[in-house]
């Protein structure tokens, strides 16, 4: 039952970071409301035993890859007047939901055609470093090693990118 | 003789222009490759044309499965209508890497690519290994066309890859269309050539099919009223495209009809012949008279190259193992004239920096070798005996003469028209007085002029003692009629046009 | 039938590698500036012709040890094409007919060359023109000696390439090559014919063997409709080499050649192909009357419009020029009638003569530095005697005077005409005599009497060296005597010619009175003393240059042939073109290309709408795609 | 119940459309794509928790390495457009517009 709660508000926080996101004008406050959408989901991660993911979640998302977009976004030091004037979002965003509306009913009717199943957090290990790291190591090896190349890649690609300053006329 | 030579002849220059695509070598590099890849290529060509036992079927078969459960196979072979095509591919193609020196790595590198794709076309004995080296031909064509054309190329290319691919998607449902067939018929997937004539064809898909086929030859071939692709083509092309265009990949259409056409669709054949020798015999002269018109001599070449090849096609509609025998050995023929002539285009166009007929004059007597050679090659093309044009016209004519009166008398045409245009070009560029941009034209090089020699040479030995090359093709086509008693059969019917002249059939 | 032989075809083979030889020594002289000096060319460009005519002689004798009726010999070198029933042979054929061209031929063809070696001294391209003349040589002996229609075309079409380049051998100026590209492309006609004309021959009778002397056994067997379409294809080959009516036009502007090659050309050999040709198929003509009455009459008509034209010309090549397209006219005539040894011992005796003149006509020109208007002559018989009179004495061999050749075998035509009842021809021809002595008459009195009307011109004149007189004196023997090898039983001759010819010709020989061969030579003696004494009054002392008027000038003009053939064949030919150059190129077979792609591009510019180019207008058609299908899914799903 | 999760993933997901779609600024839209991803990670462990096997872990580390990739390129590319243009707008750029 106190899972049941927690869940609840998790998804609520993560719904509503969802909505500020969309929502704030300024990239920084929908940045700060995702944060908050990110942090429920680690906690819903942990509610599905996912501890290594609960883990990770915390680190790499909220952590890194957050704060790598806040630092870019101060970085660039927007003024109000450099965001796009967007007098028509709120039009934009009703005319999306309305389309996106039959996407998501589709999905939950195929959600609901699925057999019940508790989601009770299981103790025996389930999730934890060992035996992901193990599952990863063995049978996800090569996939792995691939995800590993294209961060090199990426990485080679942003230096590149970023290192065009001297060429711009 | 090893094993797999005809693979080898394929393979060895698309690996290698493959691998001068993916190096960053120097152009000199790419033009030594080329020349080595397509001499070792000719070496194995003479070989192969040495050990070749023209018993008329095909010979130094290649079989591999490759997707078993359609039928579809790694299959090559030569007979002697192939043979030709394929040896003037390996004899003229080393002469671009001599003459043309300094061009693009790309340049090379595409040119090897579309000699073993050309080589693999002639030799495929399974239609869907046919249409994989057809398509690839094509490759390289646009790639040379669109990246080293002249200045009006975009459209040029554009022109010829549409038509060409619109002619092959036809091709190439007529093709799954023949292996249906097939399998309706004999309850097994297979996609020989070979076997595709034991099929029993007749109704309208039957004849829809012949036509799928029909166009995607008529388009390379090119026969009127499909020729439209080609003035631009030719014109635009680097010199090297034009001559491969010209020299090869045309006859490859010819081929096709030969290989595919004929042996297949023997009933739909013999009901359209006549209408396809009037296309043929009708492209000559149209091709012939607008040739007069042209101020561009690469573009009158190019007309002049399309007039023959309806000459050459209507050797093939006319059933006759005479015009078919001579149809062949035009081809030959033609390849080396008219791809001397195109080599002799560049060189023109590259020391004179104009392509125009009225900017030139009095070349002749600048550059005695070069004009001699020229001389030689444009004889030739207007088909002068004792020059290998002749043997294979006459028997055109012969054959056509035999099939419908009206058409052999329109093909007879062929001898002035063809002389008219030449003679006129040739007076322009060569008789006359020099012009300002002939005045400092050079003579042929050394190199050059041992490059052209052996063809020259060839042309002539082709014209009087033609008898060796013609022994290598007469089982084949002797082999092609044999199979195709109707065919031969339904002829007669055709010639009631002038009931007086009508000849007795022997 | 026939003895087979292993040396005929050498005699083709000398001139032609003497033409490879000295082209390719011109080359490589010009190219690497090492000076060739003339006398070497000269010499070995007469090797090849005097090896030939030595063999010639050979074979004249070796025929002449066979039986008559077995009188040929025969000389397969090897298959040349062999495809399916079509087997032709690369193979020679010497009967008498072959011999007695390749004898005169050969002689002289050695004589020109000879000639040349004087005429073309100090020319750029001496050694080029050695090689044109040998090639030449060479195409006409392939011409005489090919044992079959095909291999006969091979010379046919040889000489008709080099008349192209001999005629255009000072190709820097545009008339040259212009006439040079006529000569090909009217001889390309006329190859048509021929070609068309042995197509039609081989479907017929040449399934067992196309050689003549296969065809000669078979030629029985032909239909009439058949053997009348190939008689007449044939003979639109031979009025494409030998000029005739509708096809001579290229004649006389090939006069814009050296003169030895017009001497080459027009004299001896390639036109007279023509006549050679018929009589070769005289199997065939013999059998088909109608042919022969058109060829006859094509002929003499031919002979008539070339002699009026001949009447009014001011150049002295061109009077030859229409002196032998009408003298053509009359072989024609007399092949025309089933004469066909007559015809053949015209061409003979005109070698000689037509030679001869034209070869004298060259003296002058080049005595007086290629001027060849004979109203800027006159005079000249003082300056160069032997000239003059060699020139007199082909004059009146041309004229018809007897008893040089000219007469005997002018009237030979004649009288077979006569004897076969061709009335009109024959009073045609008597008509065209005496044109042509006048003609004839008329030149030789402008150019050789009177007072000189260009003074300087004539002070510089001279007489041509030896090496070009010897051949004239030569060739002025033959034109003198060469008649009398086919005397003809009233003057107690035996025919010679005829009788030698008789085993290779199909020919029925007409047996009329004695009367009317009386009259066939009185009619042509009157004619041409009629036409000399016209020349002798208006130009035996000197005229002036005569201003043409009416007729005349009409006449002058070539009837305006040239003009009219310009104007309806080849105005209309370029004009085709580029009307389908410039027309319906890009508007008709292009169109339907073009409607296609324009077709694409309309319905490209259409979906263009859609393509705004913010990305998230496309994220949103990804979106509402989805969501449109998801409602459809959902439906399912229930 | 798993369901829920898996609700809670759909939502989520939905509104990631929605910020792409209806959202000009870079950044927003940026962000809504990661919303997306994290998303697609809840309904991975979800299933995973389904399943009870661990293979949804991996393949939600997966998608973050892909996410980390993705953050790095993406905004190396947002500062090059702002250098550029000093707009934050997705409607400034319309380079594929036809």
């Amino acid at each position: 039952m106190f899972a049941d709660g927690l869940f609840l508000v998790f998804a609520v926080l993560a719904v509503l970071g969802a909505a500020g996101l969309i929502l704030f004008r300024h990239p920084m406050n929908g940045a700060m409301s995702f944060v908050v959408t990110l942090i429920s989901l680690a906690g819903l991660y942990a509610l599905l035993s996912a501890k290594l993911i609960f883990a990770l979640q915390l680190i790499v998302y909220a952590g890194a890859i957050m704060s790598l977009i806040v630092f870019i976004i101060m970085f660039l030091n927007i003024q109000p007047s450099d965001l796009p004037k967007e007098e028509t979002k709120l039009v934009y965003i009703l005319g999306s939901l309305i389309a996106v509306f039959p996407i998501g009913m589709f999905l939950v009717k195929i959600v609901k055609t699925l057999p019940q199943h508790s989601a009770e957090i299981l103790g025996n290990n389930f999730g934890g470093v060992k035996p992901v790291g193990l599952l990863l190591f063995k049978d996800w090896l090569i996939p792995f090693e691939i995800v590993s190349i294209l961060l090199i890649v990426s990485l080679i690609g942003a230096v590149i990118l970023a290192g065009k300053r001297e060429v711009v006329k | 003789m090893f094993e797999h030579v005809l693979s080898v002849i394929i393979f060895l220059p698309i690996l290698a222009g493959l691998l001068l695509l993916v190096t960053p070598a120097s152009r000199t590099i790419a033009r030594v490759t080329g020349l080595v890849i397509s001499l070792a290529t000719l070496v194995v060509s003479i070989d192969l044309y040495a050990s070749f036992a023209s018993t008329g079927h095909l010979e130094f078969v290649e079989y591999f499965p490759w997707i078993q459960s359609l039928g579809i196979a790694y299959h090559l072979g030569i007979d002697g209508i192939s043979l030709f095509i394929l040896m003037a591919g390996s004899v003229l193609l080393p002469m671009v890497y001599l003459v043309f020196t300094t061009k693009e790595k790309g340049y090379y590198a595409n040119l090897l690519i579309v000699q073993g794709a050309m080589a693999g076309a002639v030799c495929a004995a399974d239609m869907v290994l046919f249409y994989v080296f057809w398509e690839l031909m094509l490759l390289p064509v646009f790639f040379m066309l669109g990246l080293y054309g002249g200045p009006k190329r975009l459209p040029a290319t554009l022109k010829i890859t549409l038509y060409t691919i619109a002619g092959s998607l036809l091709m190439l449902a007529a093709i799954v269309y023949l292996g249906v067939s097939y399998h309706a018929q004999f309850n097994e997937w297979n996609f020989a050539i070979s076997k595709m004539a034991q099929l029993n064809l007749s109704g309208r898909v039957a004849a829809v099919a012949f036509f799928g086929f029909m166009i995607a030859f008529a388009i390379k071939t090119p026969l009127f009223p499909f020729h439209t692709w080609l003035p631009d083509a030719y014109t635009e092309a680097p010199t090297a495209t034009t001559f491969v265009l010209s020299a090869i990949m045309a006859k490859i259409g010819v081929y096709g009809i030969i290989r595919m056409v004929v042996p297949v669709f023997d009933e739909q054949f013999a009901r359209f012949a006549i209408l396809l020798a009037y296309s043929g015999v009708i492209g000559m002269m149209y091709c012939g008279i607008a040739a007069i018109a042209q101020k561009d001599f690469k573009r009158m070449l190019a007309f002049s190259s399309a007039s023959h090849m309806g000459i050459i096609a209507l050797g093939v509609f006319c059933m006759n193992i005479q015009a078919l025998t001579g149809s062949i050995y035009q081809i030959v023929a033609h390849a080396t004239s008219t791809g001397v002539l195109f080599l002799f285009a560049g060189i023109l166009e590259d020391r004179t920096e104009t392509r125009t007929i009225d900017d030139l004059g009095g070349i002749a007597a600048k550059a005695p070798v070069f004009a001699l050679f020229f001389a030689i090659a444009m004889l030739a093309s207007v088909g002068l005996p004792g020059t290998n044009g002749f043997i294979g016209e006459f028997m055109i004519i012969l054959g056509a003469i035999k099939f419908n009166t009206v058409i052999g008398v329109l093909a007879g045409t062929s001898l002035i028209i063809g002389v008219c245009y030449m003679l006129w070009m040739f007076q322009r560029v060569f008789f006359e007085k020099s012009s300002a941009s002939s005045e400092t034209f050079k003579d042929l090089s050394l190199v050059e002029g041992l490059t052209f020699l052996p063809v020259i040479i060839l042309i002539i030995v082709m014209g009087i003692y033609p008898q060796p090359f013609l022994s290598k093709i007469t089982p084949s086509v002797a082999l092609q009629f044999s199979q195709n008693v109707p065919v031969v059969a339904q002829t007669v019917t055709t010639n009631a046009l002038l009931p007086e002249l009508t000849i007795e059939q022997k | 039938m026939g003895q087979s032989v292993n040396y005929l075809g050498l005699i083709p083979l000398f001139p032609l590698l003497g033409a490879v030889f000295i082209g390719l020594l011109h080359i490589f002289s010009s190219k690497s500036r090492v000076k060739i000096s003339e006398k070497f060319y000269g010499i070995l460009a007469c090797v090849g012709p005097v090896l030939s005519f030595i063999l010639a002689l050979k074979v004249f004798i070796a025929l002449k040890a066979l039986p008559v009726d077995g009188r040929a010999l025969t000389h397969k070198v090897f298959v040349w094409f062999s495809v399916g029933e079509l087997h032709i042979d690369m193979g020679f054929l010497a009967d008498p007919l072959s011999c007695l061209m390749l004898l005169f031929v050969t002689l002289i063809g050695s004589l020109i060359h000879v000639y040349s070696i004087g005429y073309m001294s100090g020319d750029g391209n001496y050694g080029k023109f050695f090689a044109y003349m040998n090639l030449f040589l060479g195409s006409m002996l392939v011409l005489v000696l090919g044992d079959s229609p095909v291999v006969m075309f091979v010379g046919w079409e040889g000489v008709g390439l080099c008349s192209y380049l001999l005629i255009s051998f000072y190709s820097e100026d545009r008339s040259n090559v212009l006439a040079g590209n006529k000569a090909f492309i009217v001889n390309r006609i006329g190859d048509l014919g021929f070609v068309l004309g042995m197509a039609f021959l081989f479907w017929a009778i040449g399934a067992s063997g196309f050689d003549f002397l296969s065809l000669k056994a078979h030629a029985g067997s032909l239909t009439p409709a058949v053997a009348l379409a190939v008689c007449l294809l044939l003979f639109v080959g031979a009025t494409g080499k030998s000029a005739q009516i509708p096809l001579y036009v290229w004649l006389p502007d090939a006069m814009a050649g050296p003169t030895p090659v017009s001497a080459l050309i027009h004299a001896a050999t390639m036109v007279t192909a023509g006549v050679y040709m018929v009589a070769r198929f005289s199997f065939i003509y013999a059998n088909v009357e109608l042919a022969g009455d058109i060829i006859a009459w094509v002929g003499i008509s031919t002979a008539l419009l070339a002699a009026i034209f001949g009447m009014f010309q001011d150049d002295i090549k061109k009077v030859l020029a229409y002196s032998t397209v009408s003298q053509l006219g009359y072989m024609f005539a007399g092949v025309g009638v089933a004469a066909y040894s007559a015809g053949i011992f015209h061409v003979f005796t005109h070698a000689f003569f037509k030679a001869l003149l034209f070869l004298g006509a060259g003296s002058v020109i080049y005595a007086l530095h290629h001027q060849q208007n004979i109203w800027k002559m006159g005079g000249l018989k003082e300056k160069m005697p032997k000239t003059y009179l060699t020139m007199v004495i082909g004059a009146l061999a041309l004229s018809g005077c007897p008893p040089f050749s000219g007469f005997f075998s002018k009237d030979e035509i004649l009288y077979s005409a006569l004897a076969t009842g061709h009335w009109g021809i024959w009073m045609v021809g008597v008509l065209v005599a005496g044109m042509t002595a006048y003609y004839t008459f008329r030149m030789i009195f402008v150019v050789f009497h009177g007072t000189p009307r260009d003074q300087e011109a004539y002070d510089h004149a001279h007489e041509s060296p030896a090496v070009m007189t010897v051949p004239l004196i030569i060739l002025a023997v033959g034109a003198l005597f060469a008649g009398f090898l086919n005397l003809p039983a009233i003057f107690g001759g035996s025919q010679m010619v005829s009788h030698w010819l008789a085993p290779s010709l199909t020919e029925h020989h007409p047996h009329a009175s004695l009367f009317v061969e009386f009259i066939a030579i009185g009619a042509s003696v009157a004619a041409f003393a009629i036409g000399i004494k016209i020349a002798y009054s208006k130009f035996g002392q000197g005229a002036p240059e005569p201003v043409f008027k009416g007729f005349a000038e009409f006449a002058y003009h070539k009837f305006y042939v040239d003009e009219l053939y310009h104007a309806i064949i080849v105005q209309p030919y370029k004009a085709i073109g580029s009307i389908i150059w410039k027309t319906i190129e890009p508007n008709v077979t292009d169109s339907p290309v073009k409607a296609a792609s324009k077709f694409y591009m309309a319905i490209g510019t259409a979906f263009k709408v859609f393509q705004v180019g913010y990305v998230r207008i496309y994220a949103i058609y990804m979106i509402v795609g989805l969501s449109l299908m998801s409602l459809f899914l959902s439906q399912s799903l229930n | 119940m798993i369901d829920n999760y898996l609700f809670l993933s759909i939502a989520l997901f939905c509104l990631g459309i929605v910020g792409v779609i209806a959202r000009r600024n870079v950044f927003t839209v940026f962000m809504s794509i990661e919303l997306m991803l994290n998303a697609a990670n809840l309904a991975f462990v979800a299933f995973s928790r389904f399943h009870e096997s661990m293979d949804g872990h991996v393949l939600a580390m997966m998608v973050m390495a892909v996410a980390a990739a993705e953050a790095a390129l993406a905004l190396a590319v947002v500062i090059l457009l702002h250098k550029h243009k000093s707009k934050l707008d997705t409607n400034v750029f319309s380079l594929l517009k036809g």
